[in-house]
């Protein structure tokens, strides 16, 4: 300190004096770019593989062929052979069966226990293990559950291998967890002023419940299994485990018909010799499988958008 | 519950001395208001009572060996500094402490000389018969109409819904202004009107008791002004319980006050103008008079 | 006085009891589902283990179903190649996603980057499996020459597939770190990256260890992208031959489940069985870890709420 | 679940990759006359097909690259369940390599059995000197499959034992895609899959003695390309031959065994007589069912 | 910036007439202290010195011209209200606002002559010679001693670490209760002790300016009055410039005081005596007496 007395005199006569020094931000402004860069790089390795997968989809290379995905490919039964007749229809089919029946399953479920957990549930032991049960079910690997469908729902209760009703179930279990935890949060978010000044009047738990937090919260439980069911029509592993078939011609006509689905004619259709099966039909049928879930998730996200813009 | 707090309110009543119940030297205008009226109403009957209640949050105990009598139709505030337990006490009468987990109450609580910690009180039954009204308005995202009508509906007095919505909304003071969207949400009015919406949604079901949690901390004066004024018209219906840390609020429209110190002790009970004018306990007039709080 | 009649209606009571049981059930389902697993994985591994002593199975370095030798190293080398791979994309990545997010990133960018890397997780596996096969190994063969079936472009794609796992919870690890001390860092004339690296980061390690435990217990139990690109040949790691290791094809815990799974479903065979053995192992190990992580992540929740 | 009644408009099938490709071709072309008929076809391999599906009573129809083993006749008939063969192809077993390896145009039949011999060879030199240094890669059948049988039996005969040590998997694709990116690498599958992809793989002359064949259409059809073209067959459960949508498939599989159909899948179609052979002992199996 | 605040600050000494710092009349112990040490420092040099400064968040604005001068190793105490802009002025000057997105400054700010607002200042340079303490205690959750090594770390004064880590822990009078455990983590130490670190860690790299954000709020009297002690030792080498909601601690320990009331107006600028004892400002005197706040 006392080196500075000198030039510590306020010097108010020359307004040029040097400033206070600089901290040079070389490193600042590379660590900048450097996390920029990163935060891009996933983003950009899956749009190049996007334009890629989208380019032979179109067959924008070789227009001779004209595109792959167009109204034919979407309405015709599979074909092994000639990839100019192959079309997607079963798949989609099954897709939709099976998120029907998921959806079906898992929407009462995954409410039910999370106004369990949020509402009714004290904060044991008990609850919190089931909490922590939970959250690790969310992190089992899908094959994982591919094997519980195979053990218990095909083996032990034996509903048939690759059904509609044994791929729902699989299915659903594996994404219970996911609209539980989004379920919950969404529960959580309604302010207890709400619940209090139901519980005020004279409302019993149920009632509050049903005309106060289950209202306000439903955009979110919405959005949450939305999103779960988009991350259920991409599953693929627990299918293959299951048994789903490799093809299917004809739609699935009960719960105990054997489906296919999207990712899982892909997987088929993805060994077949023919380049034009490589380059475009499954090309056709990954850009297929992500326009719907693409419209899922902007489905899912509208509906928090228009709920934000509410509260 | 202790043995003692076991005998019956009455028995104790005579029993028992209490602060701030003793007979007050100096005349009110209070005791003049409710003189005039004698006629047709029976002077302070005792509506609600506390009897040496304890409440606890976990190992914290947040009230004392509260020994106080509400009398019916007439307004009583709670005053105290902060965290001396004013909300706690007014949740203890409708139970609404029983939502709060790590709560727990010991001693009793009367209403209407029964009990309402015994086992076979229903607190939804209860809170049928106390409505409450909470600090910051709280309607639901809906009509204004359903935010009325939602008591009634889940009490199941579906009948004239309409007709009472609209006497709830009148009483509070509410209907010339909202008379035209009473379809439209509760969250689009002001402040003041969306906290007078919830004092309209609190009596439409015809409660006998009305707890009021600082219904005014959060509104600006003109709407302050407003609530109070309907808060005095209510006495004339209903027992009306407030909340409030605005000493001046409190003298302006209560009856009774009683104040409560940190640590959660009812250190004096009596006729407003008295505890203004002359409390007993020297805490309570440096409290007052500002002194701390 | 009257009493007023405050008992309460038995209907109600009822109702809402019946109400309550209803929905403890479906919270139990959770724990029955916990149980279902573990028990059909238990159920079928059991009888593997009295055809193959565990020994064998836990200590065994070769792989060949078809000679009724069970050693599960050469399919956990696999895994670990993938982990191993993918994590070295992943969480550095990741981690300087997060960084970027919530310290540098404006709102504007926020809001349009966050939704992207979500979309970034919400790519079906097998579409990532079908990317790396047709573009990525293409694209690697073209620099070096790498086996149509390898570990690198699988290792690539799985790790592209969790940034965003990395990223989303290391960001809520670095978003709980109180402003308060990012401004003591700045009161003592540090520039945003000394704030960043020296006082948000440390602060959060807790935060994003959990994320990367959770990140790698995902890559561990990741199917279709290794079924699809890195190939079938069980193989044990080879330290002395790195680069062959990634540039080879090989065969992960998962991918051999599909590899039987999508031959051999309903047989009573040993290999059959073997399905479920090695599918306890995965469902052990990713369990464990993601117990790990659960518990790492409350301790800094605990710091900081 | 047979009880079902959506079950009754149904055909399923499992069985081999080989025939996989006639079989779907088979499928969709009977789809045009029956769309109210749903036909499922899982690619298991003609073994795991038996022994998992078709004799427990999973499914109706089991394609397979070879004839049904004892084994599986004895655990079908504790099922009641009675296999009918039909043939409805031939094939020319392909034994690939990559293109780049213009070294290699031909091998003998111990050749092929000493690189896919376990603990046979493990670089190509010790096969024969001049060809290169270099470790063998080998891409085949899974175990599962009746190309693995049918290979091993056709090539290792009854001493030998088929290596381990190589990719093994049911999709044929990937051992298109293995061989193709490999210079020294292998591969043996059903000549389909070479047939699409001439340009991507090479395929080899077999000498059996009788110098070189290369597989064909053709010198299967002779019978010159051996010793590894081989019958392809489906096999009926003559119990579900009870349903009308099994009886009609079948008809209509067998009809078509004789057409271009087999030709453009890349495989040797029947004659017409055998043709006909097949669908007469067809009718005798439904008159069976039928009459009870 | 307004076009008058471009003129040399010089230029306005002279030409403006400030609050409070015309000649005091009442003689006050503050100025007898620095009479009696003027052998070795210039009495009352300015340090820092505001100019018209305005601060804005968003359309609101927090700071209405104030014009301050703050004189070298000296305690200045802000005082005011809630709300009234203090802990805005106080970021002001070492340009924390800038952290604030909305926040934006207008008029002049000079330190030692210069205006930190000038385009050539580097805030982070700025902020080395210019140390900030903060209302609740932060300590990193590092070590003690890493938390007070953090700032020659970021400053690059690396030499003789471990020998400046006591030096400032002595100043801040934490050494001696904490000598034992320096490589124990900062957050297990008591609220006081952590305030302390806090201080320890902004003296560590010797900056010219200490300023401290009501330092004490957060704490019991026993540590606030240990605080107190400390900020009057700092004063010999730093000039501390410390806002307080607290009036009597103002009065204790500071030289100067600036009160700031409601709408961010400097009403009263003047020795501390003078404040506290004979306020030229009515609402000055309002506010001191307790009529409001
Ligand atoms: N839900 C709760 N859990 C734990 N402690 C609580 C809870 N609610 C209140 N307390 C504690 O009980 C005591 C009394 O709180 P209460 O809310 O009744 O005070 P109050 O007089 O209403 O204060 P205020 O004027 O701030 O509303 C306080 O110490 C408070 O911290
Ligand atoms: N980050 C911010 N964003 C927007 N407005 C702010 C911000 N910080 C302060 N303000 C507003 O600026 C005004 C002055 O705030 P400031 O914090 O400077 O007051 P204060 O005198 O320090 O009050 P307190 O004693 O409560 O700390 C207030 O009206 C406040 O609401
Ligand atoms: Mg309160
Ligand atoms: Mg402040
Ligand atoms: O699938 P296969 O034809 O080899 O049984």
């Amino acid at each position: 300190m006392s080196s500075d007395t000198e030039q510590s005199q306020p010097d108010l006569t020359d307004a040029s004096e040097p400033a206070f020094g600089r901290v040079s931000r070389t490193k600042d402004v590379a660590f900048r770019w450097l996390t920029f860069a990163a935060a891009l790089l996933g983003i950009v390795a899956l749009a190049a593989l996007l334009a890629n997968v989208l380019v032979d989809a179109l067959a924008v290379t070789d227009p001779e062929y004209g595109s792959w995905l167009d109204w034919q490919f979407l309405t015709s039964p599979p074909s092994f052979s000639d990839p100019f007749a192959a079309g997607f229809f079963p798949a989609i089919v099954g897709s939709i069966a099976l998120m029907i029946v998921i959806a079906v399953i898992t929407f009462p479920l995954g409410v039910g226990a999370a106004i369990y957990l949020e509402e009714y549930a004290n904060d044991g032991y008990l609850t919190r293990f089931i909490q922590l049960n939970i959250a690790n079910l969310a992190g089992v690997p899908s094959v994982v559950y591919g094997l519980l469908g195979l053990g218990l729902f095909v083996s032990l209760l034996n509903l048939g291998f690759g059904t509609l009703l044994v791929a729902g179930f699989t299915i659903s279990l594996l994404i219970l967890p996911i609209v539980i935890i989004s379920a919950q949060e969404a529960i959580r978010s309604v302010p207890d002023s709400q619940r209090q000044a139901s519980y005020g009047m004279g409302a019993t738990k149920w009632q509050t419940i049903r005309n106060v937090v289950l209202p306000r919260s439903m955009p979110g439980i919405l959005t949450g299994t939305i999103l779960a069911l988009g991350r259920a029509i991409g599953e693929t592993a627990p299918l293959i485990m299951i048994g789903a078939p490799t093809a299917v011609f004809g739609t699935p006509n009960s719960l105990f018909s054997k489906i296919t689905a999207m990712p899982m004619q892909i997987f088929t259709w993805a060994d077949r010799p023919e380049m034009e099966f490589q380059y475009g039909v499954v090309a056709a049928g990954a850009v297929t499988l992500l326009v719907v879930l693409l419209t899922i998730n902007s489905i899912a996200i509208l509906i928090r958008n228009r709920y934000q813009q509410r509260t | 519950m202790t043995q003692d707090a076991m005998t019956s309110p009455e028995a104790e009543q005579t029993d028992e001395q209490r602060t701030g119940t003793g007979p007050t030297p100096g005349t009110d205008g209070l005791a003049d208001r409710t003189a005039e009226s004698e006629a047709e109403t029976v002077v302070d009957r005792t509506i609600i009572e506390a009897r040496d209640l304890d409440v606890y949050y976990g190992d914290d105990q947040a009230l004392q060996g509260i020994d106080m009598e509400i009398p019916e139709k007439q307004v009583t505030a709670l005053i105290g500094p902060s965290g001396c337990g004013k909300s706690t006490f007014l949740r203890s009468i409708n139970r609404m402490n029983d939502l709060i987990d790590i709560a727990r109450v010991e001693g009793d609580l009367y209403f209407r000389g029964k009990n309402v910690y015994d086992e076979d009180v229903d607190p939804v039954a209860l809170r049928r018969k106390i409505g409450m009204v909470f600090q910051s308005p709280n309607p639901f995202p809906k009509s204004i109409r359903e935010n009325v009508a939602y008591g009634l509906k889940v009490q199941g007095k579906d009948e004239n819904v309409d007709e009472k919505v609209r006497t709830a909304l009148e009483r509070a003071a509410l209907l010339d202004e909202v008379e035209d969207q009473l379809d439209e949400s509760g969250l689009d009015l002001s402040g003041g009107q969306q906290q007078r919406l919830c004092i309209a949604r609190a009596i439409a079901p015809d409660p006998e008791v009305i707890l009021m949690d600082e219904p005014a901390s959060a509104l600006d004066p003109v709407a302050t002004s407003k609530i109070e004024d309907l808060i005095e018209d209510l006495s004339e219906e209903y027992t009306v319980v407030i909340v409030t840390h605005n000493m001046q609020q409190a003298a302006r429209i209560s009856d009774k006050t009683a104040v409560f110190l940190t640590g959660g002790e009812l250190v004096e009970f009596d006729d407003t103008n008295k505890i203004f004018e002359n409390p007993e306990n020297d805490r309570v007039e440096d409290y007052i008079t500002g002194k701390f709080g | 006085m009257s009493a007023p009649d405050l008992t309460g209606d038995g209907a109600r009571t009822t109702r809402g009891a019946a109400f309550k049981a209803l929905f403890a059930l479906c919270a139990a389902l959770s724990i029955l589902t916990t149980i279902a697993i573990v028990a059909t994985l238990l159920y079928d591994a059991v009888d593997f283990f009295a055809a193959v002593s565990p020994l064998e199975f836990f200590t065994g370095t070769e792989w060949t179903p078809a000679n009724e030798v069970y050693g599960v190293w050469p399919l956990i080398s696999g895994t670990l190649i993938i982990t191993f791979g993918s994590a070295v994309i992943a969480l550095p990545i990741g981690l300087l996603t997060a960084i970027y997010l919530s310290e540098y990133a404006s709102e504007r960018r926020r809001a349009f980057l966050k939704p992207a890397l979500e979309v970034l997780a919400g790519v079906p596996t097998v579409v990532y499996g079908y990317f790396a096969l047709v573009y990525v190994t293409p694209a690697l063969d073209a620099i070096v020459p790498i086996g149509t079936f390898n570990a690198l472009s699988a290792s690539i794609m799985v790790g592209i597939m969790i940034i965003p796992m990395v990223s989303s919870i290391s960001e809520d690890a670095m978003s709980a770190v109180p402003d308060s001390l990012r401004r003591a860092s700045y009161g003592l004339g540090a520039t945003k990256f000394t704030v960043s690296t020296s006082v948000v980061v440390p602060a959060a390690l807790s935060g994003i260890l959990s994320s990367y435990i959770l990140a790698l217990s995902r890559a561990i139990g990741e199917t279709m992208i290794v079924a699809i690109a890195a190939g079938q040949t069980p193989r044990l790691i080879d330290l002395t031959d790195p680069a062959g290791m990634f540039l080879g094809s090989i065969q992960t815990m998962t991918a051999a489940m599909v590899q039987i799974g999508a031959s051999d479903v309903i047989g009573q065979s040993t290999e059959y069985k073997s399905l479920f053995a090695v599918g306890l192992t995965l469902f052990v190990i990713t369990f464990a870890m993601n117990l790990f992580s659960e518990w790492v992540a409350s301790r800094y929740r605990e710091v900081y709420r | 679940v047979g009880t079902l009644s959506g079950e009754s408009r149904e055909v399923n099938i499992a069985g081999s990759s080989t025939v996989f490709p006639v079989t779907s071709v088979v499928a969709s072309e009977f789809r045009e006359e029956r769309d109210d008929v749903t036909i499922s076809i899982s690619r298991t391999g003609t073994g795991g097909g038996f022994s998992n599906f078709f004799c427990p009573g999973m499914t109706d129809i089991n394609n397979a690259s070879r004839e049904i083993a004892d084994v599986e006749v004895e655990q079908c008939g504790g099922n009641d369940i009675t296999p009918i063969e039909f043939t409805v192809a031939t094939d020319a077993l392909t034994v690939v390599v990559n293109p780049e390896a213009d070294w290699i145009d031909c091998v003998t039949v111990e050749e092929l059995s000493q690189i896919w011999q376990a603990d046979g060879a493990e670089r190509w030199s010790e096969v024969r000197d001049e060809w290169p240094d270099e470790e063998i890669q080998r891409f085949g059948a899974d175990t599962t499959s009746g190309t693995f049988d049918y290979f091993d039996e056709a090539i290792l005969g009854e001493d030998g034992t088929h290596t381990t040590d190589y990719h093994a998997t049911e999709r044929d694709r990937t051992i298109v895609q293995g061989v193709q990116g490999n210079e020294f690498a292998i591969g043996y599958f059903g000549f389909a899959y070479y047939d699409e992809n001439p340009d991507e793989i090479k395929a080899l002359g077999i000498d059996d003695g009788n110098g070189c064949v290369k597989p064909s259409l053709e010198t299967a059809k002779k019978g010159e390309y051996t010793p590894l073209s081989r019958s392809l067959y489906i096999y009926v459960a003559q119990e579900s031959l009870e349903r009308s949508a099994v009886r009609d498939f079948v008809e209509f599989y067998l009809e078509q065994t004789s057409t271009d159909l087999v030709n453009e899948v890349g495989y040797v179609p029947m004659t017409e007589d055998e043709r006909d052979e097949n669908l007469a002992e067809l009718d005798d199996a439904i008159e069976e069912v039928t009459a009870e």
